[in-house]
């Protein structure tokens, strides 16, 4: 199966066929190296832009304008924290501009902690995206989820957000994409540039099906009775690996939850569940004072806190400057398989 | 009165038909700003701001656009001290005052932005936005468009001297100028010396801010703004270069700010800046093109035309609370949330 | 009495004349304006900047790590998301560097809706600013407490932000700063800018006394018992309105909790009033998607969810891309009094 | 061997001495380099970035800098490949070590930042940080502190090649040369020739980047980096300009990236780029300055000393979890909640 980096690849590839992609640009993102995760390697309509990540954003933008259908990537979320203004103008331009424009931009960037990134290649990008009103913001946790939305976010007409959980770019997926062959070291020698010289290689493309991942469309992952555990990204994996863990040593079965979209959420799927099982865990990493789990949190509370059997637990990164390198910065920064697994037993044992 | 068939400045000179349409468009954007600063004083609108001393120059470029929607086609990358040019595309007066008016029926913005903040994607007019020169870091991508399909469609982008402090006009040098990559943008720098209360020469050292194109290669020239049959050329020159060339060019006019920075300073007329539509009926009466009663026939015109549509704009519609979320997205046949528009928070 | 924005430039003054500021530096911040508010009139240390955000904080940063106390001003807050990637850098170069370096930088901003600013003379910025860790974040409500809370702000030798509530900038307080004689109209003489030519005008400034409003420490500005409002900036004095009206016209008591500091926020203040309430309402019209409000209203969850009598409320911002310039966009963005009497009224009658 | 009292490039010429002392410096800094790349390599370490290919300038530019803590002093606004300059100013190894295997006892960021990052107070170093050219934003800053403190400090910044599309390179020439406000700053670009994997030439037209200050009247030079004499005196003037006009200076110098971007792109020697060391040497040799066992001897106690302090540092003890929130605050006698350093959420 192909991991999730080759799915944004492969996505891109099928949008740059049939969606009428015209540009995926950024920094290093064309020949060679085609993305310092090989996540635009091949492309046909990938090239390398100037270190200026307002550039990019703006040039994207203008793009988009001219009827274009852009696909920007930030190298890595970190460094696209100057140019929040351009992304608020993105955002507004069709509601102050009265409807006169769509801005049909996906920009794509590695976001959240994994890699021993230190400060500046851990950051999470969702809760300051989910303020972007005007935006979509979409994280997929796995390679055929990463292929949908980003179709999805093709299509859709206006600007998306595509957060790549960089812990998981280089995992397998469990599921086939729809043309992708079942072998995956066959895969690999179809679409990943070879190490070294390079300059006469060329892709050769799976026959690839459209497949969407709608926007605001959450994912099930596991179905239970115990409570319900909303994530994405990094940590939705370890929430599964958790409620397994829990069903094998205690019978306790959980609603799992994998938000895959930021803005707009599921919020039926959501609320759905809550109204099951009365007890919720919101799980993700992003730091933990004004985060978009608490969003979450406020929604449950405006409308279940009397559905509520016990008190609703979030568990997210903590409010600190950064992440730091050594891996006991990283492992006492953000949620880990053991706080989500004791937290998420403390939340199906409370008593009511 | 004689006819002459045209007018001179210095070298360059300019027919008479095209001199008498450039005065006329003058005065009617110079008579719908005025108004405006009286509907931000009088309660029919609220804030003003504007371009009374810059209509020279924004005349001539709106005469210069190849108007029209898509690539083929120049797009616009504007400041909040416009009207003229829009005028002299031939919009409406109406649609300018509407946004001034805040109606339902401001095509620009639904009565959201501030006057002169247009957006008319049927003539490639990208959204004014209020943040200084972020037009110039997204100007590049609508220049990468037109580069790509062909044709002779060009790139403008405007904004003030003050705002070139800002990296995103290194931005648009940069992007312009990639090897082998070069856009057909044209720059433009409007300097009337000051940014709100702060004189240019405080802050900038620079001779010319268009010098600095110099280690990028674009060719610049700076022109006196005041002077219509100046500026015509100056533009003549920049737009011939980007459309055949399909390489960048930067032009800096000196303009005057006739009535400060905006209604929160006042809007008072100032003295001590020359007015180009004076200056400009000085000459055409000179040249025996234009009597005093044509000049007074002129404004009073326009002044009527304004006023007409200030008429017409109060009586159109206000926004409804049921309009606050309007536009806030394009219908989209993937989004399971919002299909059509945006309703609220998710249900 | 002063207004907040005298207030403001009288700390402003203090500062410099005592407390070690040695620049005060922004757009049009310099003579003849003296800042769009007038915030910095007659300021001996204020100096006009290039129209350049980033070069703004950039250089304020740096006069820090110099051994100066500068106090740089971004015009409008709306004006300043370029510059995040650089004030993340100012709260995270003190963890990041070992602890090498302090830097007393204070930034204030105009923030909030309320003078019909349309898009760009609107945004809140508070929640985004509370993410920044490393910063503290303050935001007075009155001219005391502003006078109280930038002489902290200064003294204090991290970055802290100071958020102005632009709707309140020219209210007048109700209390005397430390000093300041008690004539308003005398002290407009003394410290205001004349209209029209200012080249030979002198501020006579009157000798003030140090006021300290501690950073984190938060004011109860009404007591009572049938719920607890909690509120800050333009916000705040709509929740103090409210409450009278229901004490007035049903006997209705409430504790009323002026924040004053974002972060650190008193939780303790904030906490022992749900205690005794068991009932709470958070106010602040930032945008609601999130809100700094619903990460106080986690708190209240994580810690008193078996305490509250009844759901406890939130009253935010409209997630929109803007505030419309028509006072009905306006009106219905972000909360009037209307709905926060209601919205008062309601929780604090609903039956437990 | 017969020795020289001097040692010429072009017309340009160093002492002996000097020169012995810079080969000792940059031998030293390869020596590191080359082990700090190993320990990213075998877990020793983790991420490596750093300045192989960038020695000769790097060595000469700390041997300029006037050291200390303060204004009186210069100020250093660094990037990730400084590691010569740091031990030409002659701090011990230890500490750059200490930081590449993620000690507490680093004393640049506790084990918390990659490798390169430097801050050290004592010194002026302010903080490193990751996103490129942001350094250029807060340059004048510093600077701005020593003009008006008087003496001889400058602030000195430096940066690469790809960095410059950024606004901040910008912002840093206009905010150097206010009129009447002009700082002692002195910019440095190191030209690579690459951003990562993208050819500065496929993204730049500037013949030179430091063409750009012409229009903001800063002086410029560009020197071979390579080339320690030529680098030594390019910096000289440099700093001579900005001690003593207390105006602006541009240098770019042309260096080598002689193992690639960082450890994410393998971290492999280059072959196909000039070593300044190798260069330097055999000029060394050929002017009878130094036999080839004086140079193996070099190289020798250099990686000595590059493995003592690996050691030394390995012994040293990790960041343990209650070191998470440590100097995210200091400490406040105006704060109630956080008088001396964060401790987690308000309580
Ligand atoms: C990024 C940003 N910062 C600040 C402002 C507030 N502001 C509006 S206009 C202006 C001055 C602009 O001067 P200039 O660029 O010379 O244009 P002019 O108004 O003189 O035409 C300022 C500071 C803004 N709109 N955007
Ligand atoms: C703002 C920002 N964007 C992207 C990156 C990722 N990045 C790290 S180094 C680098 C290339 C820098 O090239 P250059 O400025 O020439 O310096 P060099 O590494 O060649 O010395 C990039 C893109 C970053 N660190 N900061
Ligand atoms: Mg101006
Ligand atoms: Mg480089």
């Amino acid at each position: 199966m192909a991991t999730l980096v080759q799915a944004v690849r492969m996505a891109l590839h099928y949008g740059e066929t049939y969606l009428g992609v015209t540009d995926i640009l950024g920094e290093d993102v064309g020949p060679p190296l085609g993305g310092v995760f090989t996540a635009t390697q091949g492309l046909a309509t990938a090239w390398n832009t100037p270190l200026d990540e307002r550039g990019i954003i703006g040039a994207a933008m203008g793009i988009a304008y001219a009827g274009g259908r852009p696909v920007a990537e930030i190298q890595f979320c970190d460094y696209g924290f100057n140019t929040i203004d351009l992304l608020k103008i993105a955002g507004n331009q069709r509601w102050a501009g009265a409807g006169n424009y769509e801005l049909p931009l996906v920009v794509m960037t590695p976001s959240g902690s994994g890699i021993r990134g230190s400060l500046y290649h851990s950051h999470s990008f969702e809760s300051w995206a989910s303020r972007l009103a005007g935006w979509k913001i979409v994280m997929p946790s796995n390679a055929l989820d990463a292929y949908g939305l980003m179709l999805s976010a093709i299509l859709d007409p206006n600007p998306v957000l595509v957060l790549l959980p960089k812990a998981l770019l280089r995992v397998h997926g469990e599921q086939l994409i729809p043309g992708e062959p079942a072998d995956q070291e066959y895969l690999k020698q179809l679409i990943d540039a070879p190490l070294g010289d390079r300059s006469n290689w060329q892709p050769r493309w799976p026959d690839l099906d459209e497949y969407l991942v709608p926007i605001g469309q959450a994912n099930r992952v596991r179905e239970g009775t115990a409570a319900t555990v909303v994530s994405y990204g990094r940590t939705l994996p370890l929430c599964v690996q958790a409620a397994d863990a829990l069903a094998a040593a205690h019978g306790l079965t959980f609603d799992v939850i994998d938000l895959r979209s930021i803005f707009p959420y599921d919020w039926s799927a959501l609320s759905q569940s809550v109204l099951k099982t009365g007890r919720v865990l919101l799980v993700n990493e992003d730091t933990e004072v004004t985060n978009f789990g608490e969003h979450l949190l406020r929604r449950v509370i405006d409308e279940h806190f009397y559905e509520l059997e016990v008190r609703p637990r979030v568990l997210q990164g903590r409010h600190l400057p950064g992440i730091g390198l050594h891996q006991t910065y990283e492992r006492n920064s953000v949620p880990q398989l053991a706080h989500i697994q004791a937290t998420l037993q403390a939340l199906a044992t409370e008593e009511a | 009165m004689t006819t002459v068939a045209e007018v001179h400045s210095g070298k360059e000179a300019l027919s008479a038909e095209q001199c008498l349409a450039i005065h006329r468009v003058m005065v009617r954007a110079r008579a719908m700003e005025e108004r405006m600063i009286q509907m931000s004083k009088s309660g029919e609108g609220y804030f003003w701001i504007g371009g009374p001393g810059e209509e020279a120059f924004n005349t001539c470029l709106g005469l210069h656009i190849k108007k029209g929607c898509g690539p083929d086609y120049d797009f616009l990358h504007l400041h909040y001290r416009n009207a003229a040019t829009l005028l002299a595309m031939q919009l409406p007066m109406l649609d300018a005052v509407r946004q001034a008016a805040l109606r339902v029926t401001d095509p620009h913005s639904m009565g959201r932005n501030f006057v002169g903040h247009y957006a008319l994607r049927q003539y490639n007019i990208v959204p004014v936005s209020s943040p200084v020169e972020t037009q110039y870091a997204i100007a590049p991508g609508t220049a990468i468009v037109q580069k790509r399909h062909g044709g002779d469609g060009v790139t403008v982008v405007v904004g003030g001297d003050a705002g070139s402090s800002e990296g995103d006009f290194a931005t648009c040098m940069i992007w312009s100028t990639r090897p082998g990559q070069e856009l057909p943008v044209l720059m433009i720098v409007m300097n009337n010396q000051w940014g709100i209360s702060t004189p240019m020469r405080s802050q900038h050292s620079e001779r010319h801010i268009v010098d600095r194109g110099e280690a990028f290669g674009i060719p610049a020239e700076t022109v006196d703004g005041n002077d219509p049959i100046a500026s015509w050329h100056a533009l003549r020159r920049a737009f011939q270069w980007c459309r055949r060339k399909r390489h960048p060019f930067m032009l800096e006019a000196s303009v005057s700010r006739l009535h400060g920075h905006s209604s929160s300073s006042g809007a008072v007329r100032v003295r001590d800046e020359p007015d180009c539509i004076a200056l400009f009926e000085g000459k055409l009466q000179s040249a025996g093109l234009l009597a005093q009663d044509a000049i007074d026939d002129a404004w009073e015109g326009a002044r009527e035309e304004a006023a007409a549509a200030v008429e017409q704009a109060l009586r159109e519609p206000e926004p409804a609370a049921g309009d606050v979320y309007r536009h806030t997205y394009a219908p989209s046949g993937v989004d399971a949330v919002y299909p059509d528009d945006y309703t609220g928070l998710p249900e």
